[in-house]
């Protein structure tokens, strides 16, 4: 009796797995998948695949969304303008659902299943540092256009970015903020993720140094009511108030600042970077001043070209992730254009990107496969993003 | 012969199955509805993690070391939390779980919000499948015995199994520990599979997929948790193919599978024979088993 | 600070209340915990700022039809997703809420895209302010109308025929089925209120706090389902109690313990009151006839 | 009246216990004892507390007043799991089987008192554990023979007639090996001829295993008919006691069940 239903439940498993292999494996066929296939000559291969992780679902689906956009664009540039003879790039998208144990499962069908050649992604820190190493075991060059974690890269040679760092604009801030601008007593609110612990520990670090730092308040990604902290802000009596975090809890921790009667001048990073945070925080972040990489305000062609193609497709503005994946493709392709477009050729081209004319600033990529680049400062004027620096 | 993708979801599975039939023994045979099972599963994935990188022990004493500290917390949030009864324990468990992710987010020897990177790679699928084949032999074997007959006992009816001299109280902390254990022990070979933890992962709605695998599979049959977990696993990859739309059709699923069988994929309700400690799970005393009417 | 903090925590704690409602109503009646219920709040925020920004419509009938729709979208799911699962488990159902959630947000997702949506506030703002505390417009809005659709909630089942109904359903359903109530109906009536207050809770959280995204059902609803569980789940009061406490501990737990540690805070309070009153603030606790 | 130290043979003496629920005193001041290898009855009018006093004996409820001992040991107020443990077992006024749970499981389940093997044992399966499972299962078994259910030892309970299932809580009370077997309302539901056969059953166990049985009932001839001694309550407070013909005579108890006040 027991037996006969181990027999049943034993067979039923490995059907599934079977079907699994089979079910996967079919839509495949129609493209030549020997496994020694990445290590051929570049003329060979006519369609290069390019992949992507992020997050398409759950609470940071917008961040992934966006990068997708960014991406799609630049890859449809390069299709289009044939910048890479004779190659079709594919761009091939998976979820993570904000999970990075789901992220190692979409680095792995990309790698394993769709023999991707270079993945750009994934999105959030966490993400990343669980693909990573699939990456690197795969052999597969990854280039994240938003994971900001510090020492992200180091250690491994497929592991690039292109994003500013947490460290060099939080404290290249804090130094604006004290120096040119004159503050001397700041207030810090953070995400309590990697992203918003980051950038507090580097602002802390050198607001101290230079000036005071009064208050440390956390919220959680996704927190609407930020009045608690505030409140116990506002005992304090800043000066000034550096979130770390991204627009959406940005605007709505300005808005809710004013309501309280909170009148502080806000600072921010790259988070900040988004049509919304005006829509949201309309008044209440009239003033708010941060760290960038992109501002669409730029008139060099290539920023109105990549605007303008964005508000076309996507109906809206691009925000920081758009722009910094967009960038993150175009060095990709910029890389298979150097040195060819077998994964191992364009680990080669990305580790030697040097001074790349990017819409989020020159881009070069050191020799752990971070990047350096212009930290911008932006100011919010008249509801529009403003060049300060 | 299988790709490493394949490889990968294998031995989620397996991670999987230990999580689902460890949870089982504690929701489906014991009665004890449970949504915090990812916090037993992180405790043992940071413990075992921190005993490699910190202690320096081997793999497998860190996994032991692990899913000991894992069962040590069930038993410690068992003991006070026991005396409560259906959902009120689902919620206080719940609300553990949600704790044990917030103090990981901000202890400093996790790497807190920036994650615990580093692990060495140690689980293969040959540990998987060690690990997976034992749980399923241990939890047959207490659950073929005197101590399974008074956890199932405790599920039917407490008052009974009380009057029969069974110390509820005991067992249900017994029935957390044991599941804790296997829960933390799945959570070592989650943390060495993937050299990097975050407790994002951790969160109540993977408490909610093992549970969900559990109910899917069959309440109170260790064979239905094994199916549910794979199929869980196996069900999100697959929907991989319809892109956008992967998450929509997930959950339209869950909803039809529970239309089509509600009693789960395996459940000891047709079989008139059944086997000494398998029962099925829908006539007891206990409150959320039985139906809403 | 206390002060203006313990009304931080009441205007949260009023929001919470409201989803608690929609919980405690139908655990009360079926004794499902309606996983969807963050995601009727959801649709009800879109709803509202739907026809607030797109139709221009006035702000008090799109909050009314805020709730109206909202309440056929409850019944619509618990007709397809809860009914046909009446007769099996009650884990069973649960599974089947979980499902209709994860559904219902990615529908959303789909539908409306990631990205927040702003919902204009129909108050001019405005900030009382005195020595102590401050308190803008909307937060006394929101005050008045979470109070005012509570005592309407109480009228509706204390004084109307439906809702004796409703309260004899929940004692046993089978005396009331032979008394010749329409137990169906009941539970279709104590869905629409419950999505109904549910989606007037989304409607004022989107104008407080000026956004509307397709995920900002789920830790409201997890809070609310909480909030409900600590007044004990299945009474009315309870849930108002419920919500207003969680918004006030978490406040005050983020205010003078730790702000990383806010949500911890909350949980733990809960699990304390369990355990010094395992069916909640005001549960009964039935002891079980021998 | 009995002594304070009971040294006298009783199998259970109950000194003086009451139990009040907020201010109904649902058993007042009753001395009540059961001798070795008695048949006694415990009757009542409904809600006369006879269900109550049954509870106290089984650590269900705790006596506000008043000791209760079990061949000399104190139980009041020790928990249900730990009073079986001593000797007491019961069955219930509304069938409480384990009903998802096989027949023979039920019967194990009565004898976990009776066996030791804990979690190790159970995973090692160690020989003296297989042992006192094999043990386990054979007095089971011949415990289902005795009440004549052997043959459905594999059924799920709940498929069970009624009346066998009332046979199956007997057996499975059994198990226990009480010094003291506690039967609440054995014949509630049950046809003449299942009666019949229940009687003859508590006659049995009497006489074959030399248990000693309390139980509550409403059918008259039942207890009339196998009770040695009977004691009866109303309103919490015990009105008479004595051999089935005393109480059949006894003004008190007429006046109780007529409902005319004494």
């Amino acid at each position: 009796m027991y037996r006969k239903k181990f027999f049943w439940v034993t067979l039923l498993v490995f059907g599934l797995i079977l079907a699994m292999v089979t079910g996967c494996t079919q839509p495949e066929t129609t493209t030549p998948q020997d496994g020694d296939e990445p290590d051929g000559p570049v003329a060979g291969a006519d369609v290069v695949k390019v992949g992507m992780v992020g997050p398409l679902t759950g609470g940071a689906a917008t961040y992934g969304i966006s990068v997708r956009n960014g991406a799609q664009i630049a890859i449809d540039e390069a299709n289009e303008n044939e910048e890479i003879p004779g190659v079709t790039l594919e761009f091939i998208s998976e979820d993570t659902e904000g999970d990075w144990s789901k992220a190692a499962n979409a680095f792995s069908k990309l790698i394993e299943q769709n023999k991707v050649d270079v993945i750009v992604g994934a999105v959030l820190s966490s993400e990343t540092e669980a693909g990573g190493p699939i990456a690197m075991s795969g052999k597969v060059p990854t280039i994240s256009p938003s994971s900001t974690a510090t020492g992200l890269t180091i250690g491994n040679p497929y592991l690039f970015r292109n994003c500013l760092s947490d460290e060099v604009q939080a404290s290249q801030l804090a130094e604006y903020a004290n120096v040119e601008l004159g503050f001397e007593k700041f207030a810090i609110l953070y995400t309590n993720n990697d992203y918003g612990v980051a950038l507090k520990d580097a602002f802390e670090e050198t607001a101290k140094e230079l000036a005071e730092v009064v208050a440390v308040e956390a919220f959680m990604d996704n927190d609407e009511n930020f009045k608690p902290q505030l409140t116990s802000i506002q005992r304090k009596d800043p000066e000034a108030i550096f979130v770390a975090g991204y627009y959406t809890e940005a605007a709505k921790i300005a808005q809710q600042a004013l309501e309280q009667g909170l009148e502080v001048q806000f600072f921010g990073a790259d988070g900040f970077y988004s049509p919304v945070l005006m829509e949201i925080g309309q008044d209440a972040v009239e003033g708010a001043i941060f760290t960038a990489g992109f501002h669409s305000g730029d008139e060099s062609p290539v920023v109105q070209n990549f605007v303008n193609k964005y508000r076309q497709l996507f109906n809206e503005e691009p925000d920081m992730f758009a722009a910094q994946a967009y960038d993150a493709a175009r060095i990709v392709i910029e890389a298979m254009k150097s040195k060819g477009t077998s994964s191992e050729q364009i680990r080669e081209g990305l580790a030697e990107i040097k001074d790349f004319p990017g819409i989020t600033g020159n881009t070069s990529i050191d020799e752990e496969g971070d990047t350096l680049k212009d930290v911008l400062i932006l100011k919010v004027e008249d509801g529009v993003f403003q060049r300060l620096r | 012969m299988f790709s490493a993708y394949y490889l990968q979801i294998i031995i989620l599975v397996g991670i999987n199955i230990i999580m689902a039939t460890s949870l089982n023994l504690i929701t489906g045979f014991t009665g004890q509805l449970s949504i915090g099972h990812a916090a037993f599963m992180s405790i043992g994935a940071y413990a075992a993690a921190l005993a490699t990188l910190k202690l320096g022990l081997p793999f497998f004493g860190s996994l032991f070391f692990g899913a000991l500290l894992a069962a040590f917390f069930g038993v410690l949030i068992g003991v006070p939390t026991l005396k409560l009864k259906g959902d009120y324990l689902a919620i206080a468990t719940l609300g553990f779980g949600e704790i044990v992710r917030i103090v990981f987010l901000n202890l400093k020897i996790t790497g807190g919000a920036v994650g615990l990177r580093g692990v060495p790679k140690n689980t293969t699928i040959l540990w998987v499948i060690v690990a997976a084949i034992l749980t399923i032999f241990v939890l047959n074997r207490i659950l073929k015995s005197r101590v399974g007959r008074a956890l199932v006992a405790v599920r039917e009816d407490e008052t009974a199994a009380e009057s029969m001299g069974i110390n509820t109280t005991y067992y249900k902390i017994l029935a957390f520990g044991v599941g804790a254990f296997f829960a933390g022990l799945g959570g070592g070979l989650f943390s060495h599979y993937f050299q990097y933890i975050h407790p994002n992962s951790f969160g109540f709605l993977r408490s909610i997929e093992h549970l969900c695998m559990v109910v899917l599979g069959g309440l109170g049959n260790i064979w239905g948790s094994i199916i549910g977990a794979a199929a869980l696993t196996a069900i999100p990859e697959f929907l991989r193919a319809s892109a956008d739309y992967r998450q929509l059709f997930y959950g339209a699923i869950l909803v039809l599978m529970m239309r089509i069988r509600p009693e789960g994929i395996i459940s000891g309700k047709k079989s008139r024979k059944i086997p000494p400690g398998k029962t099925s799970a829908w006539r007891g005393k206990n409150k959320f088993l039985k139906a809403t009417r | 600070m206390f002060l203006q903090q313990l009304i931080n925590g009441l205007v949260l704690g009023s929001t919470y209340a409201l989803i608690a409602l929609g919980y405690t109503m139908v655990y009360g009646i079926i004794e499902l915990i309606n996983f969807a219920h963050g995601e009727i709040y959801m649709f009800g925020a879109f709803v509202g700022m739907y026809l607030v920004t797109v139709f221009k419509v006035p702000f008090v009938i799109a909050f009314l039809l805020a709730m109206v729709l909202a309440s056929l979208l409850g019944v619509t799911v618990e007709f397809l997703a809860y009914r046909p699962l009446r007769r099996s488990s009650r884990l069973a159902a649960l599974i089947s809420a979980i499902g209709a959630s994860i559904f219902l947000q990615n529908l959303a997702l789909l539908v409306m895209g990631p990205r927040p949506y702003t919902f204009p506030s129909p108050f001019t703002p405005k900030v009382y302010k005195t020595s102590l505390v401050t308190i803008s417009r909307v937060e006394i809005i929101i005050l008045v109308i979470s109070f005012l659709l509570m005592i309407g909630l109480t009228f509706l089942i204390q004084k109307t025929k439906i809702g004796k109904a409703m309260r004899a359903t929940a004692q046993d359903k089978d005396a009331a089925s032979l008394m010749g109530i329409n137990i169906d109906l009941v539970i279709t009536v104590t869905f629409a209120v419950g999505s109904a207050l549910g989606a007037a809770a989304g409607v004022m959280v989107g104008i407080y706090f000026r956004t509307v995204t397709p995920m900002m059902g789920l830790m409201p609803g997890l809070k609310g389902f909480v909030a409900a569980v600590l007044g004990g789940i299945g009474s009315i009061p309870g849930a108002m109690l419920g919500g207003l406490l969680l918004g006030i501990a978490e406040v005050m737990g983020a205010a003078y313990i730790s702000s990383q540690y806010r949500d911890a805070i909350a949980f733990a309070i809960l699990i304390i009151v369990l355990l010094f009153k395992p069916a909640g603030l005001i549960g009964r606790f039935m002891q079980e006839k021998v | 009246m009995s002594g304070m130290n009971s040294n006298n043979g009783y199998v259970l003496d109950a000194v003086q216990v009451s139990r009040n629920f907020g201010g109904l005193k649902a058993v007042d001041n009753v001395d009540f004892y059961i001798k070795e290898q008695e048949i006694a009855g415990l009757i009542g009018p409904n809600g006369a507390g006879k269900t109550t006093l049954f509870n106290l004996f089984t650590g269900h409820y705790q006596p506000t007043g008043g000791d209760i001992f079990l061949q000399d040991e104190k139980i009041g107020g020790l928990k249900p799991h730990q009073i079986t443990e001593k000797g007491i077992a019961r069955t219930f006024q509304n069938i409480r089987l384990f009903a998802g749970m096989s027949v023979l499981d039920n019967v194990l389940i009565g004898g976990h008192t009776r066996t030791k093997t804990g979690l190790l044992g159970a995973i090692l399966q160690c020989p003296g554990d297989k042992k006192e499972e094999r043990e386990a299962k054979e007095l089971a078994l011949s415990l289902l023979s005795f009440v004549g259910l052997d043959a459905k030892k594999d059924e799920l309970s709940q498929n069970l007639s009624y009346g066998e299932q009332r046979r199956l809580e007997i057996a499975r009370a059994l198990a226990a090996d009480p010094k003291l077997l506690l039967l609440d309302e054995p014949a509630a539901g049950m046809n003449p001829q299942e009666t019949m056969n229940l009687m003859q059953l508590i006659s049995r166990i009497r006489d074959e295993m030399q248990k000693t049985i309390l139980l509550i009932e409403h059918d008259m001839k039942v207890v009339m008919g196998i009770s040695e001694r009977i004691a009866v309550l109303n309103y919490g407070k015990k009105i008479a006691e004595g051999t089935p013909r005393e109480i059949q005579r006894d003004e008190a108890v007429i006046h109780a069940y007529l409902g005319v006040s004494a």
